[in-house]
């Protein structure tokens, strides 16, 4: 298991070889994958959107992040799981977010991932300030359910 | 000991300040926690607290040595 | 829109940052991707699997793996999708396929990507034969449903 | 022109042969089709039909010149 806040830009591809290299002791035991990525768009509720920061509870985030993680562990077979989350200044086309689980069956990989995903967008501290194309900057004031 | 209490994102932006440290006074929960901090401005509706970084209810009571954190919904992955 | 067939192993994460490479003209407008690697297990039904070798049918596989895409396309909003699938003989823990679903919004990503799978697992020709620990061969007689 | 007949995986085990080139004789049906190459064998239960790779039901009419395929369930993934 592993939990990574980055303040800086992150390579999902290059984490995901990272992380993988730790877990040649089960490697034969995995059959199945399932990553989410979060990107940065460059438009948001009607307008463009030319960068954002991202702010965090330092310690908070972290623990509730580990709790998710151990929530996915106690529903769902899973052999690892591993979230990157991008924190500070942003640009369009960033990574925010990466979710990834490894398991033995895909069931197990696609409910798990998914459900790391919608805990984290309802539960762990993080807040998006957008800045727009006229300089001004805005708070998001809440995510969506991606079950919806 | 004493409380201190933090604020995040919009409502630090509202609030102007993003922590107190208040001497700890018995029998005060977080919403009476909030109004003693905050004289003049009504808590949100829609404002989250923490306290020692776990999720709790407003009506929860605050200890001597509580970390205690208020803000909006959270927007992150 | 790609599909690649593969007579020989392949790297997930290359084939990704290789395929976003030629998706700059919307990178902007995607929010979240979703990614399902199955990898071959060294187990299978209670016995342990050397090797295995993927039969498939030229011609019909490409043709069935382009309507389950056009599928997904049709049912979510989706802004690009890549399926890469091996054949031939394949050692445990190499990757056999590699479904990857662009979208703006998560829900889209998620859904699609397991759609692709299970219509790939229930559609597309192929054909597993395990070589056991015995030097012995057996065909894998069917796919289990991966939303049960 | 002529029928060409296909078959994989397990099935093409229990043949013992990947393909048939056959002569075209109007009216049959893939089923009867299988049963003219295959005079011995009877055709498994769960056997998948495909002509010109495309999915049809055993009762479907063969046409001169059709490619059908007959294969086990598939397992791929």
């Amino acid at each position: 298991m592993g939990i990574k806040i980055c303040n800086g830009a992150f390579d999902p591809w290059a984490e995901l070889r990272l992380h993988e290299q730790e877990l040649q002791e089960y490697a034969g035991k995995v059959g199945a994958t399932n990553i989410f990525i979060g990107t940065m768009r460059d438009f948001n509720a009607g307008d463009d959107v030319q960068g954002m920061t991202l702010e965090y509870y330092p310690g908070m985030t972290e623990k509730h992040l580990g709790l998710i993680m151990q929530g996915a562990h106690a529903q769902w077979q899973l052999l690892d799981t591993l979230i990157v989350h991008r924190v500070g200044d942003i640009l369009p086309k960033d990574p925010i977010v990466l979710v990834a689980v490894w398991s033995s069956h895909r069931g197990d990989a696609f409910d798990a991932c998914r459900y790391i995903m919608e805990n984290l967008k309802a539960k762990a501290p993080f807040w998006k300030k957008e800045l727009l194309r006229n300089q001004q900057t805005r708070w998001v004031s809440s995510n969506s359910n991606g079950y919806a | 000991m004493s409380i201190k209490i933090r604020y995040f994102a919009s409502l630090k932006d509202a609030v102007g300040r993003s922590e107190d440290i208040l001497e700890y006074s018995p029998g005060l929960n977080a919403q009476q926690l909030w109004q003693v901090s905050n004289p003049n401005t009504q808590l949100p509706d829609n404002i989250l607290v923490a306290i020692n970084m776990d999720y709790v209810p407003l009506s929860t009571l605050v200890e001597d040595g509580d970390e205690v954190a208020f803000f909006p919904p959270v927007t992150g992955g």
